[in-house]
């Protein structure tokens, strides 16, 4: 039965969201930065705070007092609206997302918010719906290169989410489960990622493409459409694109930590099983937020027409052609 | 070599550099040397036995400029001598191409390290001799101290 | 059950409002944003229903996919010098009102005359048997590989059909002796168009590894 | 169609008609890789560029203009600002050209010809570097950027150590090497420079990398002929397979009695542009070697011509109280002021002089009234003539090849626009 | 550097300048030796001196900089050896600095030879030679600046220009003196906007590469800070400044308003000798083709009717000579004002002419003159008896010459006897203030004399600078643009094709009858100060003040600018393009070379404007369209003249009784309209002051500096003593345009040759 505890901790889970979900891109802006800027010979941001510590925190202040500029020929309500599309989905999912494993506080604990039965299906919704933010930024800002940007975005997004499906569906065919739960304790003994190699591959690539990141960031792509979808986005408002931005490539990075890096499971100290297993966790997904950091320092960008060709002409066949594998084999095995 | 290997390879290259020692020059704390011949605002000598300016308002250096940076004004002194009334020097306008300090006959103009020169206030940038000589005689101390931080 | 009751409420208000923003709204952009408020409050309806499978995929199919070209098409065509226009179909009125209000009262009268129907209507997967089959997508996996096999099938050729056919409508003959790509909606459907593409080595990967 | 009437900046037309195809895009004049404040006006249709027209003047300060109407001596503060990226080439064609017109070609130094080349190679190593950095940048290598800057760095120490600037250098004078040649141990580091020169870096990350390959490789190919008939000049004509450096074919300075190849391009695409371009470091690095070695051996041999109706005397003749003892000389001071006052008059005529700058054939072209303002003053840009085989390169291609193909073809505005 | 080898000639080089020309000569000018020879000379030149360019006013255009540059001369073989002269200031504005002087003697030369001065001179021989002046003292120094002009170093300094500007910076001008009717070519030398020196330039005619004090340091009124620089209305009294559109439209509303309720003939407008034909031609043409009046005057001046006298009696073809044809007489008669200080470089050419044996020169002027010098015959003729000596010169019998011309009559005789045997003569006079009252007895006694040898040719010579070209563009009630008559239909019809408008076919009323009349409703006045030049000053001040408009154009704020109504800031010859025209009928273009000052205008351009705004567009942008309308439409009415004697009117009466002495006014070196005592050389070279004899100071106790007041039947007036030796006995010298001591206060219209009574004052 539900007692006031169990309303408690799960009002204590909320809030532990809407806490990490705006500050973790904090850190990672300013991890990014840090790390972009050793990459480069450079320092990085070193002026704010000790070594540059309160970087962005200072940004966000400073982004926070900027103008709030809306184009006077754009669409006021959808372009108020776009950046929220972005960000609520991005804050949502982590309604699934465990981070370790139950842990006994006086009673059993569950470190996630909520285990659902169709959680991989409730986040690959969310990630449909995200599309909308890039959708209606890029319409309501009517600015030719945020519309490029959010065609470019629209394109992509649905693309790879497609083959970031039928990455997941490989790893679904293992578990027979939809809760991230229990995919993470069916990988106690084995991560996905050794059986899953391939999925892993189009797992990752997907999930780079999906947040629109470096060498697939072609929605943004500075250098050809200016900013993309959010050109015309200033100060909190265009805080929120780059916030969802970070909030979803640390989403992906731990839904791909669950799916094929086993999670929470690693080596655990006896007594603080719980805090380790939370350890384990952030560590796998801190290390693929490396990769971003690192991907995006190295990599030139595709070409919009390379970009689709490689989704449809490779990463999905890949993706199917893992899939079949991996059903013949789990046939095989059972 | 199959596809994927200059990515990886690329990716190795970046990470390794990664760990070098960043070449930044923390500034202002620690700034980069500047070389002797540094071309920063052009300073004017004092005369070592008059104490004023050793400008003798020839107007070569006004001629030299390309861009009308100088402005002498020149009057007669009691003695007959050239006075130089008024050395204008519109540091907005420079381009630093040291044309002034070549074609100065008596060295009275100078290369200066200075390069501490910015202020929000462009009615400032026009500079007299005074200014000038201060930067030669002390060219790392900024020309708008007042407004300079840290 | 007052909160299901609180919820169910609150999810047909606003769902019926926003169906009825879709047809009223000038603007074909909100309109189709409306159809998306409409979608999530039709997937929450499901979950208080107790299949969150139906509304995931209520989700991802209708919201993830079809809203999404709905606008994707109507950003590529800017239908907004639309708005400004306005098209009153006179004769239509006459015809559309007594039909809702006919639709409407029959509606009404089987829902408050006939309780046996709508209860018949609850169907054969009672939430307790949709627990027994181990959750709702086994439930409808259950159901739809096994009895309604063959039609599945069936639709789904059909559609496949459907989608062959309106790329075979679509393509403009005039495209293929163009040194373009394809446009994008073609592209996000599988078509080729890169055929005349600069020889790039990433499409010709797919041969060699897959 | 709506591409024939110009469409205002990008952020203001939403798409022009509804039932066309294409779209009128504004690249530019603001916008991070068109190098400047370069302006494209693009057909699209889709994301496939139908036409591509360039718009430039936006960076116009009429230099040309402002040559004529000063004195030689004021003319090169401004070729600083043409390519600034390079600026040392750019005052070496300019004093080239100067020093033709007024025939002091022969008298010029030994010792002032090698030191020209070793700037001259120093400005294109550091314009090449500024080159690969942006173009990683176009694309997407953002780390590029600051290898290369990182390089450039080390060339600007070496601009400043012997000039005194490290952008707008404004080195060299009519006559010679002008008042202060190399500084001591200039030379040194200079050979330290060019031996531990090195592109690795780019090789690795960019050159062998299958993505940069993918952008690149078969992007904006101009054949041989086309590039002739566009009169592409510098890396660009080479990269589709003419073998044509003005170091070669027209030497100016010393560059006849040194040893160096020249890179030469196979497909005439983005990508052997950039191979091209890269191995034009390696060469240059290599020139500059032989040129500090002969540059050694000439040690304290003047850098100036004799000729006192051009090179000014040295300034401790003219004021007679420097604190080195020496008289003032009536002469020097009457030279000097005239020199200051007057500049140089070349006799009536005309002179057309290129060096092989960076970006290509760099000109100038002078016509003397006799006196000491130039009556006309033309500059040959190369960037203003490639940029001028855009829309035949960029016709066809996606518009996010415009930007490979921009940096390819290595463009700056400043000269563009002089 | 004249070093030129000779073939056939002496075996060494020679000197270009000292040897004739002669058939068969070859002279070669770049052999390797000449040019070693000039190389030598220059480095020997160079050894002496001193290290002055960065200081010297001379470097950038100092010949010894520019030829060492050309002969490649860049390290001195010799061992320097230092002079250290000091700079000695030789007067008010010519200073000498001896070290660098390279003693090339142009400047002895200019002054004695050009000038006919001979203020300066060598001393010692050789290396050691001095320029000098006598006794060190520069006297007769006539502060023409030409020694500066002439000196290709820095040795012979302007002092005015001392310090104040390099000279390469400075930007040249060509353009023409205002100061008098010989029409100088100046080069006006600006930088910033900003009148930094004249300086001669190109010698052409009719200066001839000399220019006078008046020319070379008359310009300093140009920057002078009490110039008229926005436009201003009366308000409530005072005179309000305002904007050009509004004080345009205020004039041109008036006038219209006038000229409706008035009728156009009760408005008038006065021209200027100071401005240019462009400026004088659109006031006229806004007066009679808008307005629709003929009321177009000069202001006070003798030149108009002299050339009415000249033209009607021999011809409109006698009144224009070139300077030529004067300098080629035999016999030049120069009467009356002392022409060289009217107009000094006419009479540097004639001194020079004459000095060359050129015309004889006959000086009949009032006091003594440099010309003196050179005169052939030289006498003083009686102040007010000018044409009576005429005259007696051209036949008339006159009893006792000697009191009553103050000429015996033997040198009547001689002059009238040279004259009549000249083959070619001339008679030149200023007709400045001098000839107040008598300007038609002077011209008809000249034109007497040139019918009586009828070979005479007469040279009168406007005071002002553009005097002859007013006159010619038709600031005459009377006459048309051209000069024609106001019912000559050729000029009508040609003043129609480009007005669109006729004239009025009535001639306007003369100046005095519209000034005094009590018609007078609107009066526009530019460049000329009325009130002060007004026979009775207190009644055209009232006239003034009853007229319901009075518009004045002027750079200064003269007595008629302070009672305007309107007040519009017009432009000095620096400031505006256009054309004077000169005593030989030439027009000298004068070029803008500086922007006009403040809110000011070029003069044409404001009537332009006002007929604008009164809606007859002019449609002139610049002035040189101005002047080729001019050129189309102003053709002068050939006229023939009467070739019959003109009676002429007595002489006035010579002083006596109460007023003893005989007053001479006339313009002299330093003295050039009231403008001209603007700014600080000219007035400082001349103070206020009244010149009399030594012997009747000596009489009356009077020592030099003391301030004696002159006193008439008409009014008094006070200024500090000056013995003169040029001043005869019985005379007292009052310069014209002298603002502290108006001489017009002595009488009125014509207060030259008035008796006065001269009394020291006690301080």
């Amino acid at each position: 039965m539900v007692d006031g505890w169990d309303v408690l901790i799960l009002v204590i889970k909320a809030l532990a969201i809407f806490i990490i979900v705006p500050v973790a891109p904090l850190v990672f802006v300013l991890a990014e930065r840090k790390i972009l800027g050793r990459i480069q010979s450079r320092i990085g941001p070193n002026r704010v705070g000790p070594w540059g510590l309160l970087q962005t925190l200072a940004d966000g202040i400073k982004l926070g007092a900027k103008e709030d500029f809306i184009p006077p020929a754009g669409d006021r309500v959808v372009f108020w609206l776009a950046p929220l599309f972005m960000v609520v989905p991005a804050a949502m999912a982590w309604a699934v997302i465990p981070i370790g494993p139950e842990v006994e506080i006086g009673r059993k604990i569950g470190l996630w918010v909520t285990d659902l039965n169709v959680a991989i299906l409730y986040i690959l919704a969310l990630g449909s719906v995200a599309v909308y933010g890039p959708v209606m930024a890029g319409w309501s800002s009517n600015s030719k290169y945020a519309l490029f940007g959010s065609l470019r975005s629209t394109a992509q997004v649905i693309s790879y989410e497609i083959t970031m499906g039928v990455a997941v569906l490989g790893v679904l065919v293992y578990t027979g489960s939809f809760s991230l739960v229990d995919i993470v304790e069916k990988q106690k003994d084995m991560w996905f990622a050794i059986p899953q190699v391939i999925g892993l591959f189009v797992f990752l690539v997907s999930g780079i493409a999906e947040t629109n990141r470096a060498p697939f960031d072609l929605p943004e792509a500075e250098t050809e459409i200016v900013a993309g979808y959010h050109v015309e986005y200033s100060g909190m408002r265009f805080a929120m694109f780059f916030l969802a931005e970070y909030a979803n490539m640390f989403l992906v990075s731990a839904l791909a930590v669950i799916l094929f890096f086993g999670g929470w499971h690693g080596w655990t100290i006896p007594g603080i099983e719980g805090l380790t297993s939370v350890l384990w966790f952030m560590l796998k997904t801190l290390a693929l937020m490396f990769v971003y950091f690192w991907l995006r320092a190295t990599l030139p960008r595709l070409r919009y027409d390379q970009l689709m060709a490689f989704c449809w002409k490779f990463l999905l066949p890949l993706g199917i052609v893992n899939l079949l594998i991996t059903a013949v084999l789990r046939l095989g095995w059972s | 070599m199959g596809f994927g290997t200059g990515i990886i390879s690329g990716l190795i290259r970046v990470l390794s550099i990664g760990f070098r020692k960043p070449i930044t020059y923390m500034y202002p704390e620690s700034p980069r040397p500047v070389a002797e011949r540094f071309r920063g605002m052009v300073g004017m000598r004092r005369d070592e036995v008059t104490g004023q300016l050793s400008c003798v308002g020839c107007g070569l250096c006004e001629t030299a400029c390309p861009n009308d940076v100088i402005r002498i004004d020149t009057s007669e002194t009691d003695e007959g001598t050239r006075w130089v009334e008024r050395y204008q020097f519109d540091l907005g306008r420079c381009i630093f191409c040291y044309l002034c300090v070549e074609a100065c006959p008596v060295d009275a103009l100078q290369m200066t390290r200075a390069y501490h020169l910015s202020t929000p206030n462009r009615a400032d940038l026009i500079l007299t001799a005074d200014d000038m000589m201060r930067m030669t005689e002390n060219p790392d101390q900024p020309l708008f101290e007042h407004l300079w931080r840290d | 059950m007052t909160d299901q009751i609180v919820a169910f409420t609150y999810l047909s208000i606003v769902a019926s409002v926003a169906g009825l923003a879709t047809i009223l709204v000038r603007s074909p952009v909100h309109s189709a944003l409306s159809l998306v408020v409409v979608v999530f409050h039709v997937a929450g309806m499901f979950v208080l229903l107790g299949n969150g499978f139906l509304a995931a995929v209520q989700v991802i199919v209708y919201a993830g996919a079809i809203v999404v070209l709905f606008l994707f098409t109507m950003m590529l065509l800017d239908l907004r010098r639309h708005e400004t226009e306005r098209t009153v179909h006179r004769r239509q009125i006459w015809l559309a009102i007594p039909i809702a209000v006919l639709l409407f009262a029959e509606v009404a009268w089987i829902a408050i005359s006939k309780p046996e129907i709508s209860e018949n209507l609850k169907g054969a997967f009672p939430p307790q048997t949709i627990d027994e089959l181990g959750g709702s997508a086994q439930a409808l996996a259950t159901v739809m590989f096994t009895d309604y096999l063959l039609p599945f099938e069936v639709a789904s050729v059909l559609l496949l059909a459907a989608a062959i056919g309106a790329m075979v409508l679509a393509r403009n003959p005039d495209e293929e002796s163009l040194a373009s790509p394809p446009d994008m909606i073609e592209d996000a459907a599988g078509t080729d168009g890169s055929s005349d593409q600069p020889e790039g080595e990433l499409s010709e990967t797919p041969a060699t590894h897959g | 169609m709506i591409g024939n009437e110009p469409v205002a900046a990008g952020g203001e037309g939403q798409m022009a008609e509804a039932t066309e195809r294409e779209m009128v895009l504004n690249l530019g004049p603001q916008h991070p890789s068109t190098h400047g404040v370069l302006r494209v006006l693009t057909e699209l249709s889709g994301e496939t560029i139908t036409r591509a027209t360039p718009d430039i003047g936006y960076l116009h300060r009429g230099v040309e203009k402002l040559i004529e109407s000063k004195l030689y001596y004021h003319g090169m503060t401004y070729t600083d600002r043409t390519d600034y990226t390079s600026a040392p080439a750019n005052n070496v064609g300019y004093i080239l050209a100067v020093e033709k017109l007024l025939g002091i070609e022969d008298q010029i130094p030994e010792r002032a010809h090698y030191l020209r080349m070793i700037a001259a190679e120093l400005g294109r190593i550091s314009g090449h570097l500024v080159w690969i950095g942006t173009h990683g940048l176009d694309l997407g290598a953002m780390s590029m950027f600051l290898y290369a800057f990182r390089e450039r760095e080390k060339v600007s120490g070496l601009y400043e150590e012997i000039t005194g600037a490290r952008l707008t250098t404004n080195f060299f004078r009519v006559g010679g090497a002008g008042r202060h040649d190399d500084p001591p141990g200039w030379l040194d580091h200079v050979e330290e420079f060019a031996d531990s020169f090195t592109l690795d870096d780019f090789n690795t990350i960019l050159t062998e990398n299958e993505l940069w390959k993918v952008r690149t490789q078969g992007v904006a190919v101009i054949s041989a002929e086309d590039a002739i008939s566009y009169g592409l000049t510098g890396p660009c004509l080479r990269g589709s397979g003419v073998n044509w450096d003005l170091r070669k074919a027209r030497p100016y300075c010393r560059y006849d009695q040194v040893d160096f190849e020249v890179p030469v391009g196979e497909d005439g695409d983005v990508y052997s542009r950039f191979i091209v371009r890269l191995n034009e470091l390696y060469q240059s690095t290599y020139i500059i070697k032989q040129c500090v070695a002969r540059a050694r051996e000439l040690q304290g041999e003047p850098a100036n011509a004799a000729n006192a109706n051009v090179v000014p005397p040295e300034i401790e003749r003219v004021s007679g109280w420097e604190p080195s003892g020496v008289t003032g000389d009536m002469e020097a001071m009457i030279n000097h002021f005239k020199i200051w006052i007057e500049g140089y008059s070349p006799p009536e005529g005309a002179c057309y002089m290129a060096i092989e700058s960076p970006k290509g054939e760099l000109a100038y072209y002078f016509v003397s009234d006799g006196t000491g303002i130039p009556y006309r003053c033309h500059i040959r840009s190369p960037s203003f003539v490639n940029l001028g085989a855009l829309p035949y390169l960029v016709e066809g291609n996606m518009l996010a090849d415009m930007v490979a193909t921009i940096g390819s073809i290595d463009i700056v505005l400043g000269e563009v626009d002089r | 550097m004249c070093v030129v080898e000779i073939q056939p000639g002496p075996p060494r080089p020679s000197a270009s300048c000292t040897t004739l020309v002669a058939p068969g000569m070859d002279v070669r000018t770049d052999t390797e030796a000449i040019v070693g020879i000039r190389r030598k000379t220059i480095e020997m030149l160079l050894q002496h001196h001193p290290l002055d360019c960065p200081y010297c006013d001379q470097s950038g255009t100092c010949e010894l900089q520019d030829e060492t540059f050309d002969l490649n001369i860049w390290k001195s073989p010799f061992e320097t050896v230092s002079k250290a002269y000091p700079e000695e200031n030789l007067n008010e504005v010519v200073m000498i600095n001896h070290n660098r002087c390279i003693l090339c003697y142009r400047c002895v030369r200019v002054c004695d030879e050009q000038m006919g001065v001979h203020a300066l001179d060598v001393s010692d021989r050789g290396g050691r030679s001095f320029i000098v002046t006598a006794q060190h003292k520069f006297m007769d120094c006539e502060r023409c600046g030409m020694c500066i002009e002439v000196c290709p170093v820095g040795a012979v300094l302007s002092r005015p220009f001392k310090h104040v500007a390099r000279a390469w910076q400075t930007v040249q001008a060509d353009s023409t003196c205002p100061h008098c009717s010989v029409g100088c070519k100046i080069q006006v030398e600006s930088r910033k906007g900003e009148v930094l020196r004249v300086r001669v330039g190109e010698p052409v005619e009719p200066n001839r590469g000399i220019v006078c004090v008046k020319g070379f340091f008359g310009w300093s009124f140009v920057n002078d800070d009490e110039r008229i620089t926005s436009p201003m209305i009366r308000r409530a009294g005072e005179l309000v400044e305002v904007g050009w559109r509004e004080a345009i439209e205020f004039v041109s509303d008036r006038l219209t308003a006038v000229a409706e309720m008035e009728g156009p003939e009760t408005i008038g407008a006065v021209g200027s000798g100071r401005c240019t034909n462009e400026d004088n031609y659109a006031l006229q043409r806004l007066m009679r083709s808008v307005v629709g009046t003929n009321n177009v005057y000069l202001g006070p001046n003798g030149f108009a009717a002299t050339h009415q006298v000249i033209s009607s009696t021999l011809g409109s073809e006698a009144v224009f000579h070139s300077q030529d044809e004067l300098l080629e007489s035999d016999v030049v008669l120069v009467i009356g004002a002392d022409i060289n200080g009217t107009h000094n470089v006419l009479a540097a050419h004639l001194k020079a002419a004459a000095r060359k044996g050129g015309p004889k020169l006959i000086a009949a002027t009032r006091i003594g003159s440099a010309l003196d010098v050179f005169a052939h015959k030289s006498v003083r003729v009686r102040p007010g008896a000018e044409s009576k000596l005429l005259a007696a010169i051209s036949g008339e019998e006159i009893a006792d010459p000697e009191s009553s011309v103050g000429v015996s009559g033997d040198d009547i005789a001689a002059i009238g006897d040279a004259l009549e045997n000249a083959e070619k003569s001339a008679i030149v006079w200023d007709t400045g203030l001098w000839t107040a009252g008598r300007v038609a007895d002077i011209a008809g006694a000249a034109c007497n004399v040139a019918l009586s040898t009828g070979k005479t040719k007469l040279f009168p010579l406007p005071e002002k600078g553009n005097l002859a070209g007013a006159v010619e563009v038709g600031m005459d009630p009377a006459a048309l643009p051209g000069p024609a008559a106001i019912d000559d239909t050729a000029a009508r019809a040609r003043l129609g094709e480009f007005w669109g408008a006729l004239p009025p076919t009535e001639p306007g009323t003369g100046l005095d009858e519209f000034l005094y009349g009590g018609r007078m409703k609107a009066l526009y006045v530019m460049g000329e100060d009325i009130i002060a030049t007004a026979k009775d000053p207190a009644a055209a001040k009232d006239a003034m003040d009853a007229a319901s408009l009075v518009i004045v154009q002027d750079i200064f704020m003269n007595s008629t600018a302070s009672i305007a109504d309107v007040v519009l800031p017009g432009a000095t010859f620096a400031e505006k393009s256009g054309h004077f025209i000169n005593f030989e009928g030439r027009a000298c273009p004068v070029t803008k070379s500086n922007p006009t000052l403040g809110d000011s205008r070029e003069d044409w351009e404001i009537p332009a404007r006002i007929a604008a705004q009164m809606g007859a567009d002019f449609g002139y942008r610049e002035a040189s369209e101005l002047w080729s309308e001019i050129n189309e439409v102003a053709k002068p009415a050939e006229l023939s003249g009467s070739m019959t004697a003109v009676s002429v009117n007595g002489t006035v009466p010579p002083p006596g009784g109460d007023y003893p002495f005989a007053l001479v006014t006339e313009t002299n070196l330093y003295t050039a309209g009231s403008s001209a005592r603007h700014g600080p050389v000219l007035a400082d070279l001349y103070p206020a002051q009244v010149e009399i004899n030594e012997a009747d100071a000596e009489n009356l106790a009077i020592e030099d500096g003391q301030t004696v007041e002159v006193t008439s039947a008409g009014g008094a007036v006070t200024a500090s003593a000056k013995l003169s030796q040029f001043v005869p006995a019985g005379v007292v010298y009052l310069a014209d345009s002298l603002p502290e001591v108006p001489a017009r206060e002595l009488g009125r219209s014509a207060p030259d040759a008035t008796p006065v009574s001269l009394r020291k004052v006690e301080d």
